[in-house]
C-alpha cells in the first residue's frame, strides 16, 4: 500500500489527462493533492488513442510525460483501481471515503516484471486494444500503465496458482480484500470524464450485431502502432478493408438517442483517422458521411482542408440504415444532400461510427453537485467560470461538463486548478484575518 | 536511393537551429515524407556560434557538404544571424581560395513547417556533390 | 507588498526584489556535480527506444544497441519499447542509482518532444539533469528513410554523434533569477480581465493595460452574450468590478505599451497613458482607420497626445490583447456600398440600440421585413476565391465562435419581431460547445431558413429594383436544394464576419514572439503547454492564440493564472542554463568578443586579475555565441554547447569515412 | 432563373398538422430510412424544403407526396424529432386544398366549427330532400322491416335520382381536382431535371400507360407499399390488426359495398326481397363486414393509443398525435355508414319491427351521401390522388427504361 496521507489539500477524482494536468498544476505550487482513479492505470481515455489532431503527435508521447510527471511528483498521491463512495462536507473541508479494489497482487512487493503474466493460460479479451486482443488473468494493463503493477482479474481467474509460482517477490494474495481510506481535502476537483455512446444505440446501424461496423476507438487501436493486428484489418475476416466510411453524428445530434448536443470531437477524430488511414492502407478510398464538418479549433479547418486535398471524400447525408451483404460488405443508405437529393446506396467495407461522448458518470450520486440536462457537470457561471460547479470548493475539470478536444480539456483542466488555489488562498486569508482580529 | 554503387555517398552535415530548423526537420518527420540517409542534422541555438575554422575542419575530415539552415531573419538571437550571413560569405570566398567548390556550402532559412524546402535543400545538395563525384 | 504575502501560502515564497537586474545568481550544479566533474565516471548509457514501431519497424533496434554498446565510454546499452513510459524510465534510473551509468543519451524521437521528461528523471537519480543528450532517431530517422539498413547505420552513426557530444557534457545549473510577484496583463478584455482577477487571487500583483477608456474590450460593444442571452454590459461590468478598486491591480486605461522587454522574472515596460479619455479615443479611431493601409506601431510618434509614461516591472507578461474583426471590404457583400449590409458586431449594436417598445427594425427609413445572415465572412477563406488584403494573407481559420453567435442573434430577432423572415447562409453550422447545438435548433423552431453554400460559391448580393418588395436580393447556390440557384430578397444583410489577429506588432516586436500560420499567436505546444510561449514568462489568454469565445478566454485566463503562479510562486526563476562562459585563464581581453556581441549588456570587459576579462551577465546572455566564434583564444563557450561538442560529433558522423579512406 | 424563396407558406403547412417540420435541419435521415424511397424518388426531405422554401406548387405537385404510406418510420428516427411523417400528412391535406378551388376541403381541415356546420347544412338538406318525399314510417309498426318497408319510407326513385344526381357532382368535382393534380404532376419540377421525361411525346404511350394501370392495379390491391412499411415499423401487431391488413379490408370493402350498391341500382327490382345468399346481396354483406371491421379496428387503434408526438414513442403514438378533426371526420363518417348499414342490412333479415330503424335508415343515407360529396375534400381524397400518383411513378420508369 502506498503512502496515504489523511488530509490533502486537492482531492481530484479522475486520472485521465483533465485529472493530471490539475493535479500538476497545484502540486507545481505546493498543494497537496490525491487523485482517485477507478481503473488500474492512469491517462484515462488519451492513453489509448493513437495519434492526435491536428498536429499528429503520438498520443502516448503527450500523455506519458504528464503522467510520469504525475506518478513521481512529491505533492501528488495517485490512488488506482480504487473507488469513490462519498464526498460529504464537513465545516469547511471535505470528507471523502475510498474502497481501494484488491489487485490480487501486493502493490508493495509487484515489481512489474511480468513473470505472471507471461506463465498465466488463462485468456481474457482485452478491452485496452478494443477487445480485438486478449490479456492474462494476471497482468498488467498494459506497456505504458502507470502503476506497473499486475492484478488479477477476479471473475476469470482459475485460481490455478502458476503464476504464484513464478512471482521472484512472492506479491501474490489471493486473500486481498477491498481496503476503505478515509482522506480530507479541502477541495474537489471532479474530473470524472466520458464514455462513449454505445455502439447499439441506434438499432439501424447495426452496431454489436455487424462485425466490421466498429467504435472510432477500436479503429484507434487498428491504427495505434501496438495495435491488435499490428494493422488496419476488418474485424470480421481480416481482410484489408479497400473502402472504408465514417459515419457522422452517429452517437450525438440525435434526439432520438436522447443527445441532441454535438459531441465536438468527432468531426477532428474522423478527418485524423482517415489521414492516417490514408497511410496505414494507401489504396483504400474513405469516405465521411457528414451533417456539418465542425473544424473550428484552431489549425483544425487547415487540418480539414488537407485531407480533402489528400483524396478522402467528404458526403453530405446523415446515413440511415446499414446492413450487411453475404460477403460482410456493408450497404449504407444515404440521401445525396450535396447532389440531387436522391437515394443511394453505397457499399463500402469498413464502417467507423462516429459515436460521441456521453458523461462517464453521474458523479452527483457520490459529490454533492449539480447535474445539468445533458447529464453532465452542471457549470452555473460557465462563462466567466467554466469550471466552478457552484458549490463552494468544489470545481469541474475537462469533459466531465461536456464534450471538449484535449486542448480544451488540457486548459480548461488548468482552470480549475487555478479556480481551487484561489479558492484556498482566499480561505486561508479569511483565516489569517481572523487569527490577527483573535490576538 | 538514387546511388546505386556500393561506396556510400558524401555525408552531408546539416546545421539545423533549434527554433527553426530543427523543428522544421522534425516536421518533416512527422509528414513522412522522404530523403536520403546521408544526412546528419546537428542542432544548434545559432549557427553564428561556429568559428571559421570549423567549416574547414569538416571538410577535411570529410564532410561531403554542408547546409546552414537559420531561421533567417525570424533569428530569435537578435543580430546573430547577420554575422551568421557575413562569416558564410567569408568561409565561401576562402573554400574558392582553397579550391573547395563554393556548392558544398550552402545557407538557408528553414522555418518549423518547411517541410518540403527542407527536403529541397537536401536533394540541392545532393545534386551538387553527385555532379562533383561524377567530374 | 500587499497584506498577501503574510498569508500562509503552500511554498515558501521569498520577498520578491524589484531591482531585478542585480539579482541573478549562477548556482554551483547542485546535484551530483563533483562526482561528474570528471570526465572519468562510470561511463554513458545509451538507452534506445522502439517507441511501438514508430522506429523499431524500421531501424534495427538491437543491431543499434550492439553497436552503441562498443562505443568509447559507453558503459551499458539497452532497449525498450517506449523509454519514455514508466518501466523506460525506471531502466535507466536503476541503472544511475546502480552506479553502472552517470551519463545518459537518448535514442528516440525529436528531444522537442522528452527532453523535459528525461531532465527530471535526471534529477529524481541525483544526477545533473544536463548530463544527457537525445539522439533523434524517430523524427530524422525512422519516420523519413524506409530502407531498413540504411535507416539502421544513420541512426548507430546519430547514437554516435550524441555520445560524442555526451562525452564532453558537464553538469549546469540553471540560472537562478530573483523574479517579481507581478504581471504586466496586456488587454483589458474578458480574457484580461478574467486573468487579472486569478492573478491577483493567486498572489500576483497585475498591471493592467487597456488601449481604450473602457475596460471590456470586444465584448462590452455587443448586446446579448451566447448561450444564455446575458446582456453584455452586465456581464462585463461583473468582470470589471472584481478587480475594479483592488489595491493589487492597477489598471492603466487609454493606455499603449510603448516598449516591453527583459526576460522572465524581470520584464520591464512603457506604459503610456493618454492624457483624456476622450482625445485617447478619438486617438485611437484615428490609429485604427491609419492600421488598415500602413503598418502601424504603437510607439509611433503620432501619439504625441499620450503625455505620462510609466515604467512598470514583471515577472511575466500575459498577453490578452484579443483579436481584430475582420473588416470585409467593398467587394465583399456589397459591405459599405450597398444599404441595409451590415457586420454581426454592427447588427448587435443596432438591436442593443433600439428602443424595447420598437414595433419594427428600419434600414433607412424602409421597415425591414427580411433578414439575411451570411457566415464565414473573412473565414475559410480559399485560394483562388478570396482575395488576401495588400500584404495580408488569407484568413483559412475557421473562427469558431460566428456560427453560435448568428444563431443566437437570429434567435433573439425572432423573439423581438415574430413577422420577420430570417434566412442564414452557411458553410456548415458548426454549433459546437454546451448549449450551442440547442441555440441552432431553437432558431431552426423559430423558422430561421437555412441556406447551405459551397466555399467556392459564396452568395452573391446585389439591389433589388424599385418595385420589388425587398429592398436587396441575395442568390444562392443552395446545397440543401440540390444546387438549385435561389434568390431571396432581404432588407437586411447580417455579415458574420471572422476574427483576425490582432494589431499588437510592438507586442511581438519587442518580446520577439511567434506567430502561427493563420497570424494569431503560437503556443509551444496546443496540448503540453498550451498557454505559454517560447519566450519564457510570455502567457497567452484568450483571442489573441487564435478565435475563442468567452468561455474559452475565461478558461485559458484562469490557466495563464496557474502557470503564472507556478513560474512565480517561489519568487524565483530559474532560466536555462546556455549562456556564455569565458575562461578568465586563457582570456587576453582582446576585445572581439564585446564588438560582436549583439545584446547590449550581456558582455562586457571588465579589469580583472591585472588584465582586461571579458565578463557576461547570464540573466541577459541569450547565448547565440557571436562571441564565440570570434574568440581568437578560444576562451569563451556557451555552456552546453561548447565547440568540443560540435567537434566530437563531427568526429562521430566522418569516424566511418577515416575507417574506408 | 433564380427560384425566388418566400417564408409565407411554412407557416400554413403547420396549420394543416405539421407542427414539428420547422425542426428539419436538412440531415436526410427520413428520406434514405424510408423504405419507398428510391433513387430520385426520394422523399420527405425534397418535400420539407419546398416548404421551408415557400414554393408551394412543387410541394403540391410532387407524385412523391402520395407514394408515403405514412408508415412513421422516418419520425421516429428523425434526429431532430421534426416529425416528417406528419409533414407529409399535412401536406396531402395542404394539397387537396389546394386541388380545390372551391375552399370547401380547406375550410373543413382548419376549423372544426365549419365541419359541424358544412356537415349540419348538408346533412340538413339531405335529410330534408329524403323526408320531403317520404311517405313516412310505416303505420303499421309491427310489420316486419324489410327492403320494401324501407323503399316505403323513402322511395326508390327520389334514393335513385338523390343519387344519381350526388355521383355526377362527384365526378365533376372529382374530374376538376383530379385534372389540377395531373396537370401539375405533368409539370412538377425534378431536382436537376434528373429523370424528368422528355419534352412532350408526339403521340401519347397508351401501351405504356395501360401496362402502368395494370402495375398500379396490383400493387393498389395487394397493397404492397404499405406492407412494405409495416415490415419496417417498430410496433408491430398481429397481422389481422396491422395497418395494411385494416386498411385493405376498408378498400375491399368499400369496393364491394360500391359494387353491390351500383348492382342493385342496376338490376334489381326494388321491391324484390331477395335472399342473403343472391350473389349480389352476398357480396354486400360480406363486404359490409370487413368494411365494418376495418373502420370499427382503426377507429379503436386510434382512440386507445396515447398520442405522444416526443421522441421514443411508437410510430403510431406519433401518428395520432397530430390527427386533424377531418381526419377524424373522415374516419367517424366512414364507420357510422358501415355500422348503420350494417344494423339495417341484419335487421332485414332477422324478424324485427321497430320504429327507429327507419330512423337508422335515414341516418345511413344521409350520411353516406355526405361522406360521398365530401369525398374530394376529406382524406377521403387520396382514393383518387394516391393511384394516380403510384400510376405515373410505374409510367414515368417504364418509360425512362424504354428510351
Amino acid at each position: 500500500m502506498p503512502q496515504i496521507p489523511a488530509t490533502v489539500d486537492t482531492l481530484i477524482i479522475g486520472a485521465g489527462i483533465a485529472g493530471l494536468q490539475s493535479a500538476l498544476d497545484l502540486a507545481e505550487q505546493g498543494y497537496k493533492v490525491a487523485v482517485v482513479e477507478r481503473l488500474p492505470t492512469i491517462g484515462g481515455a488519451m492513453i489509448g488513442l493513437s495519434k492526435v489532431f491536428p498536429t499528429l503527435d503520438c498520443a502516448s508521447c503527450i500523455t506519458t510525460p504528464k503522467m510520469a510527471a504525475a506518478a513521481h511528483h512529491p505533492n501528488i498521491t495517485l490512488l488506482t483501481y480504487a473507488e469513490l463512495e462519498s464526498v460529504e462536507r464537513e465545516g469547511e473541508v471535505f470528507r471523502a471515503q475510498v474502497v481501494q479494489k484488491p489487485r490480487f497482487v501486493d502493490e508493495d512487493l509487484c515489481i512489474g516484471c511480468r513473470l505472471c503474466e507471461y506463465a498465466c493460460d488463462t485468456e481474457i479479451p482485452d478491452p485496452y486494444q478494443g477487445g480485438y486482443s486478449a490479456l492474462r488473468a494476471i497482468h498488467i494493463p498494459f506497456g505504458n500503465a502507470i502503476p506497473q503493477l499486475a492484478l488479477i482479474d477476479e471473475e476469470r481467474c482459475i485460481l490455478c496458482g502458476k503464476c504464484v509460482n513464478v512471482c521472484p517477490t512472492d506479491a501474490i494474495d489471493f486473500t486481498q480484500k477491498p481496503v476503505g481510506l478515509e482522506l480530507e481535502a479541502r477541495t474537489v476537483i471532479v474530473a470524472t470524464g466520458w464514455k462513449l455512446t454505445p455502439i447499439d444505440a441506434k438499432p439501424q446501424y447495426g452496431g454489436d450485431q455487424i462485425a466490421n461496423v466498429i467504435s472510432p476507438l477500436q479503429m484507434e487501436r487498428l491504427l495505434a502502432p501496438h495495435g491488435p493486428y499490428g494493422r488496419v484489418l476488418r474485424p470480421a475476416d481480416g481482410r484489408v478493408p479497400d473502402s472504408i466510411a465514417y459515419v457522422q453524428c452517429a452517437g450525438s445530434r440525435d434526439a432520438t438517442l436522447g443527445v441532441s448536443y454535438c459531441s465536438r470531437v468527432c468531426c477532428m477524430y474522423a478527418i485524423k483517422q482517415a489521414m492516417l488511414l490514408s497511410g496505414a492502407v494507401p489504396m483504400a478510398d474513405i469516405t465521411i458521411y457528414y451533417m456539418d464538418i465542425r473544424a473550428f479549433g484552431k489549425g483544425y479547418e487547415e487540418f480539414y482542408r488537407t485531407a480533402e486535398a489528400m483524396g478522402v471524400q467528404f458526403i453530405k447525408g446523415k446515413v440511415a440504415r446499414i446492413s450487411e451483404q453475404d460477403n460482410r460488405d456493408l450497404t449504407l443508405r444515404v440521401e445525396r444532400i450535396d447532389e440531387l437529393g436522391q437515394v443511394e446506396e453505397r457499399h463500402h467495407d469498413l464502417v467507423v461510427l462516429s459515436l460521441g461522448m456521453l458523461p462517464a458518470y453521474d458523479p452527483s450520486r457520490l459529490v454533492p453537485l449539480e447535474i445539468a440536462s445533458d447529464g453532465f457537470v452542471a457549470t452555473p457561471r460557465a462563462k466567466e467560470a467554466p469550471c466552478h460547479t457552484g458549490v463552494e470548493g468544489i470545481f469541474v475539470a475537462g469533459t466531465a461538463t461536456g464534450p471538449k478536444d484535449i486542448v480544451d480539456t488540457i486548459v480548461e483542466a488548468g482552470g480549475a486548478a487555478s479556480e481551487a488555489a484561489r479558492y484556498m488562498r482566499s480561505q486561508d486569508q479569511v483565516a489569517v484575518a481572523a487569527g490577527s482580529e483573535a490576538q | 536511393m538514387r546511388e546505386d554503387d556500393h561506396s556510400s555517398p558524401p555525408k552531408i552535415l546539416i546545421l539545423a537551429t533549434t527554433s527553426c530548423a530543427y523543428p522544421g526537420a522534425d516536421a518533416t518527420g512527422q509528414a513522412h515524407l522522404s530523403y536520403p540517409t546521408n544526412t546528419f542534422i546537428m542542432n544548434v541555438p545559432s549557427p553564428a556560434i561556429l568559428p571559421e575554422q570549423f567549416y574547414f575542419d569538416c571538410y577535411d575530415r570529410g564532410i561531403g557538404g554542408i547546409i546552414v539552415m537559420s531561421c533567417g531573419v525570424e533569428c530569435p538571437f537578435e543580430g546573430a544571424y547577420e554575422q551568421l550571413a557575413a562569416r558564410i560569405d567569408r568561409v565561401s570566398l576562402a573554400m574558392r581560395e582553397r579550391g573547395i567548390d563554393q556548392g558544398r556550402l550552402k545557407l538557408c532559412a528553414i522555418c518549423t513547417v518547411c517541410t518540403k524546402s527542407f527536403v529541397k535543400a537536401v536533394s540541392d545538395m545532393n545534386e551538387v556533390l553527385a555532379a562533383q563525384e561524377v567530374a | 507588498m500587499s497584506e498577501s504575502d503574510k498569508l500562509p501560502t503552500p511554498t515558501p515564497i521569498s520577498t520578491p526584489s524589484l531591482t531585478p537586474k542585480k539579482a541573478v545568481s549562477v548556482q554551483k550544479p547542485p546535484l551530483a556535480a563533483a562526482k561528474n566533474d570528471k570526465t572519468s565516471g562510470p561511463g554513458i548509457g545509451v538507452y534506445v527506444c522502439h517507441c511501438g514501431g514508430n522506429i523499431a519497424d524500421v531501424v534495427d533496434v538491437k543491431g543499434v544497441v550492439d553497436q552503441a554498446s562498443g562505443l568509447e565510454g559507453v558503459a551499458i546499452a539497452r532497449e525498450n519499447s517506449f523509454m519514455c513510459s514508466d518501466p523506460g524510465q525506471s531502466m535507466i534510473l536503476e541503472d544511475i542509482r546502480a552506479g553502472r551509468v552517470d551519463r545518459v543519451v537518448i535514442a528516440a524521437c525529436s528531444p522537442s518532444l522528452h527532453e523535459t521528461t528525461f531532465r527530471s528523471l535526471l534529477v529524481r537519480a541525483d544526477v545533473n539533469p544536463f548530463l544527457v543528450e537525445q539522439a533523434n532517431i524517430r523524427e530524422q530517422c525512422s519516420w523519413v528513410h524506409h530502407n531498413h539498413e540504411e535507416a539502421t547505420a544513420k541512426a548507430a552513426t546519430l547514437v554516435r554523434m550524441a555520445v560524442g557530444k555526451a562525452r564532453h557534457l558537464k553538469p549546469l545549473s540553471p540560472v537562478r533569477v530573483d523574479a517579481a510577484k507581478r504581471a504586466l496583463v496586456i488587454g483589458g478584455g474578458v480574457a484580461g480581465l478574467r486573468a487579472a482577477r486569478d492573478l491577483v487571487g493567486l498572489g500576483i500583483d497585475v498591471d493592467l493595460v487597456e488601449r481604450e477608456a473602457d475596460l471590456g474590450g470586444f465584448v462590452s460593444g455587443l448586446d446579448r452574450l451566447y448561450p444564455d442571452g446575458e446582456v453584455a454590459g452586465d456581464f462585463v461590468e461583473r468582470l470589471v468590478s472584481d478587480i475594479e478598486g483592488d489595491p493589487r491591480v492597477t489598471i492603466h486605461r487609454s493606455a499603449e505599451v510603448r516598449r516591453v522587454g527583459g526576460y522572465i522574472g524581470n520584464f520591464t515596460a512603457t506604459i503610456a497613458s493618454g492624457a483624456s479619455s476622450a482625445d485617447q479615443s478619438a486617438d485611437q479611431s484615428a490609429d485604427q482607420s491609419a492600421d488598415q493601409s500602413a503598418d502601424q506601431s504603437a510607439d509611433s510618434t503620432s501619439a504625441s497626445t499620450s503625455n505620462v509614461e510609466v515604467e512598470v516591472e514583471a515577472g511575466v507578461v500575459v498577453v490578452a490583447t484579443g483579436f481584430r474583426p475582420y473588416a470585409p471590404t467593398r467587394r465583399e457583400f456589397g459591405c459599405g456600398r450597398l444599404p441595409g449590409v451590415v457586420t454581426l458586431p454592427d447588427f448587435g449594436r443596432m438591436l442593443a440600440d433600439l428602443p424595447d417598445t420598437a414595433s419594427s427594425l428600419e434600414v433607412d427609413g424602409r421597415p425591414v421585413r427580411s433578414v439575411g445572415f451570411i457566415h464565414c465572412v473573412g473565414s475559410r477563406q480559399l485560394e483562388g476565391v478570396h482575395k488576401p488584403p495588400k500584404g495580408g494573407t488569407l484568413n483559412k481559420h475557421c473562427s469558431r465562435v460566428c456560427c453560435t453567435a448568428t444563431l443566437q442573434t437570429a434567435t433573439q430577432l425572432r423573439d423581438r419581431f415574430a413577422d420577420v423572415a430570417i434566412h442564414d447562409f452557411y458553410q456548415d453550422i458548426r454549433a459546437y460547445g454546451r448549449g450551442h447545438e440547442e441555440l441552432y435548433e431553437q432558431a431552426s423552431r423559430a423558422d430561421v431558413i437555412f441556406h447551405r453554400y459551397a466555399g467556392d460559391t459564396p452568395p452573391k448580393v446585389r439591389k433589388a429594383p424599385e418595385d420589388d418588395e425587398n429592398g436587396l436580393l441575395v442568390n444562392v447556390v443552395d446545397g440543401l436544394t440540390w444546387g438549385e440557384e435561389l434568390e431571396i430578397g432581404v432588407d437586411l444583410l447580417v455579415l458574420s464576419v471572422g476574427m483576425t489577429p490582432g494589431d499588437i506588432g510592438t507586442i511581438i516586436d519587442n518580446l520577439k514572439l511567434a506567430t502561427s500560420a493563420d497570424g494569431f499567436l503560437q503556443e509551444v505546444h496546443p496540448k503540453l503547454r498550451p498557454v505559454e510561449m517560447a519566450v519564457n514568462g510570455v502567457l497567452l489568454a484568450g483571442a489573441c492564440q487564435g478565435p475563442k469565445d468567452i468561455l474559452e478566454s475565461c478558461a485559458s485566463a484562469s490557466a495563464v493564472a496557474v502557470k503564472a503562479a507556478v513560474l512565480l510562486g517561489k519568487g524565483y526563476v530559474e532560466l536555462e542554463p546556455y549562456v556564455a562562459e569565458v575562461d578568465s585563464a586563457r582570456c587576453t581581453g582582446a576585445g572581439q568578443c564585446q564588438e560582436a556581441c549583439p545584446v547590449e549588456g550581456a558582455l562586457e570587459l571588465v579589469e580583472e586579475g591585472g588584465g582586461r576579462r571579458a565578463k557576461v551577465n547570464p540573466a541577459i546572455c541569450t547565448g547565440c555565441g557571436c562571441c564565440v566564434a570570434v574568440c581568437p583564444s578560444g576562451a569563451i563557450n556557451v555552456a552546453g554547447w561548447t565547440l568540443d561538442q560540435f567537434a566530437s560529433m563531427v568526429e562521430a558522423i566522418t569516424e566511418g569515412e577515416e575507417v574506408a579512406s | 432563373m433564380a427560384t425566388r424563396v418566400n417564408t409565407r407558406l411554412l407557416p400554413e403547412i403547420k396549420r394543416y398538422g405539421a407542427f414539428d417540420v420547422s425542426a428539419c435541419f436538412n440531415c436526410g435521415n427520413c428520406t434514405a430510412v424510408c423504405p419507398l424511397s428510391q433513387d430520385n424518388d426520394a422523399f420527405p426531405r425534397r418535400m420539407i424544403r419546398y416548404a421551408q422554401l415557400g414554393l408551394s406548387d412543387h410541394l403540391i405537385s410532387n407524385k412523391e407526396l402520395w407514394l408515403c404510406q405514412h408508415c412513421g418510420e422516418c419520425s421516429e428516427t428523425c434526429p431532430r424529432q421534426a416529425g416528417p411523417a406528419e409533414f407529409m400528412a399535412a401536406s396531402r391535406r395542404y394539397a387537396i386544398s389546394q386541388f380545390d378551388p372551391s375552399g370547401l376541403a380547406r375550410s373543413l381541415h382548419l376549423s372544426t366549427g365549419r365541419i359541424l356546420l358544412i356537415m349540419g347544412v348538408l346533412g340538413g338538406i339531405f335529410a330534408s330532400v329524403l323526408l320531403w318525399k317520404s311517405s313516412g314510417v310505416p303505420a303499421d309498426s309491427s310489420a316486419q322491416f324489410s327492403t320494401a318497408t324501407m323503399l316505403d319510407f323513402v322511395p326508390f326513385h327520389v334514393l335513385h335520382d338523390v343519387g344519381m344526381g350526388l355521383f355526377a357532382l362527384l365526378g365533376v368535382i372529382a374530374l376538376m381536382t383530379l385534372g389540377n393534380m395531373l396537370w401539375m404532376l405533368a409539370h412538377a419540377p425534378v431536382p436537376g431535371g434528373v429523370g424528368q421525361p422528355d419534352e412532350t411525346p408526339r403521340r401519347f404511350p397508351v401501351g405504356t400507360a395501360l401496362r402502368a394501370v395494370g402495375l398500379t392495379l396490383s400493387e393498389v390491391l395487394l397493397h404492397r407499399r404499405q406492407r412494405d412499411c409495416d415490415t419496417e415499423h417498430s410496433d408491430v401487431a398481429p397481422w389481422p390488426l396491422r395497418r395494411w391488413f385494416l386498411h385493405l379490408t376498408m378498400l375491399v370493402g368499400f369496393g364491394g359495398l360500391a359494387a353491390a350498391t351500383t348492382l342493385d341500382f342496376l338490376f334489381k327490382d326494388p321491391d324484390l326481397h331477395v335472399m342473403p345468399w343472391s350473389p349480389i346481396r352476398l357480396l354486400g354483406i360480406v363486404s359490409g363486414l370487413m368494411f365494418t371491421y376495418g373502420t370499427s379496428a382503426i377507429l379503436i387503434k386510434r382512440l386507445v393509443a396515447q398520442p405522444h408526438p416526443d421522441a421514443r414513442a411508437t410510430a403510431s403514438q406519433r401518428y395520432y398525435a397530430h390527427t386533424l378533426k377531418s381526419d377524424w371526420l373522415f374516419l367517424w363518417l366512414l364507420w357510422a355508414v358501415s355500422v348503420t348499414g350494417f344494423i339495417l342490412t341484419a335487421a332485414i333479415y332477422l324478424p324485427v319491427s321497430a320504429a327507429w330503424l327507419y330512423g337508422v335508415f335515414l341516418v345511413h343515407v344521409v350520411l353516406a351521401m355526405e361522406l360521398l360529396i365530401l369525398m374530394p375534400f376529406t382524406k377521403f381524397a387520396h382514393v383518387f390522388y394516391r393511384p394516380v400518383a403510384i400510376w405515373y411513378q410505374h409510367f414515368r420508369r417504364l418509360r425512362q427504361s424504354a428510351s
